[in-house]
């Protein structure tokens, strides 16, 4: 058996026959995935093992390819904002931001305040929503069924606050380039006062039955630890980089978008960057989404969400890149324009490719188990990778 | 034409940005750079082939830009019209003659690539390189930023530019068996041909629909 | 010796981590449950929930907006014109756009909307009403009088939030 | 001639035939019972969800008798790489360690399962062991990288925990003189704690940690969270069952919380006491009666304690199970029977 290489020749398809079976020298490949519960979606991994331990790893992806910067070439603006919804399902209203804010910046128009403001709450809100999740679901990969559940739970008052603001629980569509589609129904505020401060509890749930619990601390510290600078080259963004003590916030330190200035916040950081500090981090980021939501609804200024746009959208030529803090990461679209209703080119930036692309390095050497553990730290959508 | 772009560009450049081309062209030598320009706020510089990978250990080491972004492609060639002979106003038409975005070309292809700081608020350089038209390729950065390595065979898969120096440049996203490079302009998307635009059918000129559209 | 109550602080802190655990899910079970058991008893979805289309046939001018603008191209409209007697004695007969077919095939549509944005004439309307499954994909092609029972179920529009700005009040 | 028909239609064949009768009885309906109100009840509600509702009406209690019919009526799948005639006892051994485990469960003062053993502990926890075998021939024979896996774990898992386990319960042995089931039962009930015996107490009084020892192996011993690593679902899909379907899995569901059943069981009358009820001397006509109902009370106690923390903790990684196992267990239970033998040496 040669040094471990998945020969591109046979990489789909032969592979799969081949790996599946053979057990030789003493060393296994295991197929973890594309359907494996541990994946959240499509991911495969490949793996060798020495008896739990991975020698190496191969990660394939591309099962859920919908080739987003294909289409956008075929789609006017309004209609990618719908498009763009999918690319990470959790955070879709994230999603919509640094499009449409490439094209206003191209078009030289800026939404009103309060149409950012908004922006701003729903931005937050899916961070929340998508945080719930992973809190939840880093439960549930390192064996613990209930924690799972009360992500769930709690997400769907975030995602009930989204759907009655914007008409869709995954998919709102709400941004428009100048502004909202609409403004918020009545009540809103008061309700999604309610809903953060039950996710505020639900985050102090999460630190006893998870955090706290000495067996997940002995699972994640110390496993799959980025080291700072690595990371960065790799392309790491977001809360998986400021967990390795990495003090970047784009809603921070990128060029000022919504209105995350106007804002009394912090950003987290956690000097260990093993899987427990990306936990650590996203439990403190959830809160003070929470805390940041609530601060919104009390500063909402009032005014029109939509400035005057014409009805036919031509973006003017230019390029613009615009990249925004995710809850996966930095996103961003390099927008290129020549004039016409739709764009020339999009490249998408996800956070997830970056962030997973560095699986392969992190899983030398740890047990079978720690895989799960790192690829559930990391947190990725298939959807931001596979774009 | 390009002296010409650089005294307009210069003029409107924000001094943060000249002062970060002044850096850069320090650090790679201003003959690596064909071309610079603004876009939106960003820098971005065009460099030549040959210097790409220098760019890249320049940025990584004397300014500072430990954080890769993204590397990507780009097609300039116009794409075919789609269906926009028939009046399909659910894709964009874009212009026949073949333009190109910020800091120009010298081709067809090129690539681009972002780079950040992460300690440097607001911070990041945009990248260009141009491509030989025949046999796109360009040196890999995976040496440098080891996160270049998914990115670069994507773009080795979507537009078929080839990386020097890439340990295994095999499909990303797309099965082994597929041909063509789908990001390419001249790479049909089947799903629009094979089927036709339902607006089309019966269409009756509205009171008013000619003129709302000519309106704004 | 610190190290001996490092250790025993580490053991204190550790069984305290096991029971706080247990704690969060014992009081959990005490209160009730948060499930709704759904075809017995169903939440209502917001007034704005983009759940299915309706269509109100008498405003279709057969204009084509909707079916031009959808990203998916899911819409199918069919029409033709038809002479009528003019409304004022002695003026000219009129030409009126019959709708024949008005099909949005569900299969494929994306629920971004923009149909019912683009509409110039209000004939189509968000309902929230999303119980409408099929076991065969074929049957998720909505026509003019299925989507015309939608329109029974479209909501007012509900008031709008402290702040915003009311239209046409300038 | 009439003699021999005699012995054997009245006489030990008939016994044997009604026991084995009753035994198979018990586990499905232990299971069932576990299952229903802890698997599907209990933990919905920490989970602050409802659980199953409809079937059968009443809060969902067909459920589970459903899902066994539909196991029953589902495809039997075999692997074609499979061993396939380990493949198909493998499950069945599973459930054999479990029937063999409840003989020697007493009920009642005249009444144990099926037959007083004198050597009733080590009995119980020598056969208990015997599951690691269907385990093994599971995984292995299914020719499956996970299931195999799993069952690797699973094997080292029960090596490393029946030594806690056994060792958790020698101080009860200790105590109590014998290691028959029925007797340390009668020792509880009217027993004496180091000399002094005013008072008939359960056991856990004085061997607290052997019982939290044999709770924490007996977890082990299920593969329960947070000791569940044998088939982690989300590492090892289901492991060594992965290739299991229809009634070949559903052995290994009633396996699983018929073992429970048991385990609860031998915790309950090993240190809660079994059938006795503390303070009341009662006629052992009622005891034989009420006897029963008073373990099942104690069994469902211990099975809340098992599957509280099942629900709540999340799961070691193998080599810190067995670190814990001989590092800190192991230890503990030896350091236990040293001091509860000094003692009774003492008193």
């Amino acid at each position: 058996m040669p040094k471990f290489e998945v020969d591109p020749a046979v990489h789909r398809g032969l592979a799969d026959a081949r790996l599946n079976v053979e057990i030789d020298n003493g060393d296994m490949i295991l197929n973890l995935g594309p359907q494996h519960p541990a994946t959240h979606g499509t991911l495969r991994l490949v793996v060798r093992l020495d008896g739990e331990r991975v020698v190496a790893s191969d990660v394939v992806i591309g099962y859920m390819h919908r080739g987003y910067e294909k289409l956008t070439e075929y789609r006017t603006y309004p209609q990618i904002t719908t498009l763009i919804n999918r690319i990470d399902w959790l955070s879709s209203f994230a999603n919509e931001v640094p499009f449409v804010h490439a094209a206003e910046q191209l078009m030289g128009i800026e939404a009103p305040p309060r149409a950012e403001y908004i922006r701003t709450a729903l931005t937050e809100l899916s961070r929340i929503a998508t945080f719930l999740l992973f809190l939840g679901e880093m439960g549930l990969q390192v064996g613990a069924i209930t924690p799972a559940f009360y992500g769930f739970r709690d997400r769907e008052y975030v995602l009930n606050a989204i759907e009655s603001a914007t008409g869709g629980r995954f998919h709102p569509n709400f941004n428009r380039i100048g502004g909202l589609k609409d403004d918020l129904p009545w009540g809103w505020i008061a309700e999604t006062r309610e809903s953060m401060r039950k996710v505020l509890k639900s985050c102090d749930e999460f630190e006893d039955l998870v955090v706290s619990n000495p067996i997940f601390q002995k699972r994640t510290r110390g496993i799959g630890i980025i080291p700072a600078e690595l990371g960065a080259s790799y392309g790491v963004s977001g809360s998986n980089l400021r967990a390795s003590g990495v003090d970047w916030d784009l809603r921070r330190d990128g060029k000022p978008y919504l209105v995350y200035n106007d804002l009394d916040w912090k950003v987290w950081t956690h000097s260990d960057g093993d899987s427990f500090a990306r936990y650590w981090v996203r439990l403190q980021e959830t809160r003070e989404s929470a805390r940041m939501v609530l601060q919104l609804l009390d500063v909402m200024p009032s005014g029109p969400v939509m400035t005057k746009v014409p009805k036919i959208i031509k973006v003017p030529e230019g390029e613009v890149w615009v990249n925004t803090e995710n809850p996966l990461g930095e996103m961003g679209y390099y927008v290129i324009s020549k004039g016409a209703t739709g764009p020339f080119r999009v490249k998408i930036r996800t956070a997830s490719l970056s962030n997973v692309s560095i699986a392969p390095w992190l899983l030398r050497g740890v047990y079978l188990p720690d895989i799960i553990t790192v690829l559930a730290s990391l947190y990725f959508i298939l959807g931001d990778i596979d774009k | 034409m390009s002296e010409n772009t650089e005294v307009e560009v210069g003029a409107t450049m924000s001094p943060e940005n000249l002062e970060l081309l002044g850096r850069v062209s320090a650090a790679l030598g201003a003959e690596a750079i064909i071309e610079s320009a603004q876009a939106v706020g960003d820098l971005v510089v065009r460099v030549a082939n040959a210097s790409w990978r220098e760019a890249a250990k320049a940025c990584r080491g004397a300014l500072g830009f430990n954080y890769l972004s993204f590397i990507g492609g780009i097609d300039w060639m116009p794409a075919p019209v789609v269906g926009g002979e028939a009046g399909d106003t659910s894709s964009p038409v874009q212009p026949a003659e073949q333009t190109y975005g910020a800091a120009g070309s010298a081709g067809r292809f090129q690539v681009f690539a972002r780079v950040a700081s992460t300690s440097v608020p607001r911070s990041g350089l945009t990248l260009k390189v141009d491509l030989d038209e025949e046999s796109p390729a360009v040196d890999s950065w995976v040496s440098i930023y080891p996160g270049a390595d998914w990115h670069e065979r994507e773009t080795w898969e979507m537009l078929g530019i080839g990386f020097n120096g890439h340990p295994s440049l095999r499909h990303l996203y797309l099965p082994a068996e597929f041909e063509g490079n789908p990001l390419r302009k001249d790479f049909p998307l089947l799903a629009r041909e094979v089927k036709p635009w339902p607006g089309l059918v019966n269409v009756e000129p509205m009171p008013g629909e000619d003129v709302e559209e000519e309106a704004e | 010796m610190g190290n001996n109550v490092s250790k025993k602080d580490a053991f204190a802190k550790h069984l305290k981590g096991m029971l706080g655990g247990l704690r969060v899910t014992l009081r959990t079970m005490l209160k009730p449950a948060v499930t709704v058991q759904y075809p017995h008893e169903q939440e209502a979805p917001p007034t704005r929930a983009r759940g299915v289309i309706a269509l109100l046939e008498e405003n279709c001018t057969v204009c084509m907006l909707c079916a031009r603008q959808c990203p998916d191209w899911c819409i199918y409209i069919e029409g033709h014109k038809e002479k009528r007697p003019a409304r004022r004695e002695g003026g000219k007969d009129r030409t009126v756009s019959v709708l024949d077919r008005f099909d949005i095939d569900y299969a494929l549509c994306m629920y971004c909307g923009i149909c019912v944005e683009v509409c110039p004439f209000d004939a189509l309307h968000w309902s929230p009403e999303f119980e409408y499954s099929e076991s065969s994909i074929a049957h998720l092609l909505h026509d003019k009088d299925k989507l015309g029972e939608w329109e029974a179920t479209v909501p007012v529009a509900e008031p709008l939030e402290i702040g915003a700005e009311v239209k046409g009040k300038k | 001639m009439r003699s021999l028909a005699v012995d054997i239609w009245g006489g030990w064949a008939t016994t044997l035939g009604i026991k084995t009768l009753i035994v198979m009885g018990l586990i499905p309906v232990g299971a069932l019972v576990l299952g229903y109100t802890f698997l599907l009840k209990m933990m919905s509600h920490m989970q602050s969800r409802l659980g199953p509702m409809d079937p059968g009406g009443f809060h969902g209690w067909y459920q589970l008798i459903g899902d066994g019919i539909k196991f029953i009526q589902k495809e039997d799948i075999i692997p074609e790489g499979a061993d396939k005639r380990v493949f198909k006892m493998a499950p069945a051994i599973v459930v054999l360690s479990t029937f063999l485990m409840f003989v020697v469960l007493p009920g009642g003062p005249d009444f144990v399962v099926a037959k007083d053993l004198d050597v009733g502990v080590f009995y119980a926890l020598a056969v208990s062991s015997l599951s690691v075998i269907g385990v093994l021939m599971a995984g292995w024979a299914s020719s499956n990288k996970y299931a195999l896996l799993g069952s690797l774990r699973a094997a080292a898992q029960l090596i490393a925990y029946e030594l806690p386990l056994v060792l958790a319960v020698i101080g009860v042995v200790i105590q109590a003189g014998t290691m028959n089931l029925q007797d340390i039962v009668r020792f509880q009930a009217s027993g004496e704690i180091f000399g002094w015996d005013g008072l008939g107490l359960p056991l856990i009084l004085t061997q607290i940690v052997g019982f939290g020892l044999f709770m924490i192996a007996a977890q082990a011993e299920l593969s329960q969270p947070p000791f569940d690593m044998p088939v982690a679902e989300s590492e090892l899909v289901a492991g060594y069952m992965v290739e299991y379907t229809g009634f070949r899995f559903l052995f290994f569901f009633i396996g699983e919380f018929g073992t429970a059943f048991v385990y609860a069981g031998l915790a309950a009358t090993l240190f809660l006491g079994g059938w006795s009820v503390p303070f009341i001397d009662v006629d052992a006509d009622i005891m034989n009666v009420v006897g029963p109902l008073v373990l099942f009370a104690k069994i469902m106690l211990v099975a809340f304690l098992m599957f509280w923390a099942r629900f709540t903790y999340p799961r070691f990684r193998e080599d810190q199970l067995q670190s814990l196992a001989w590092k800190w267990l192991i230890p503990i239970a030896l350091a236990n029977i040293l001091v509860t033998g000094a003692l009774k040496v003492a008193f």
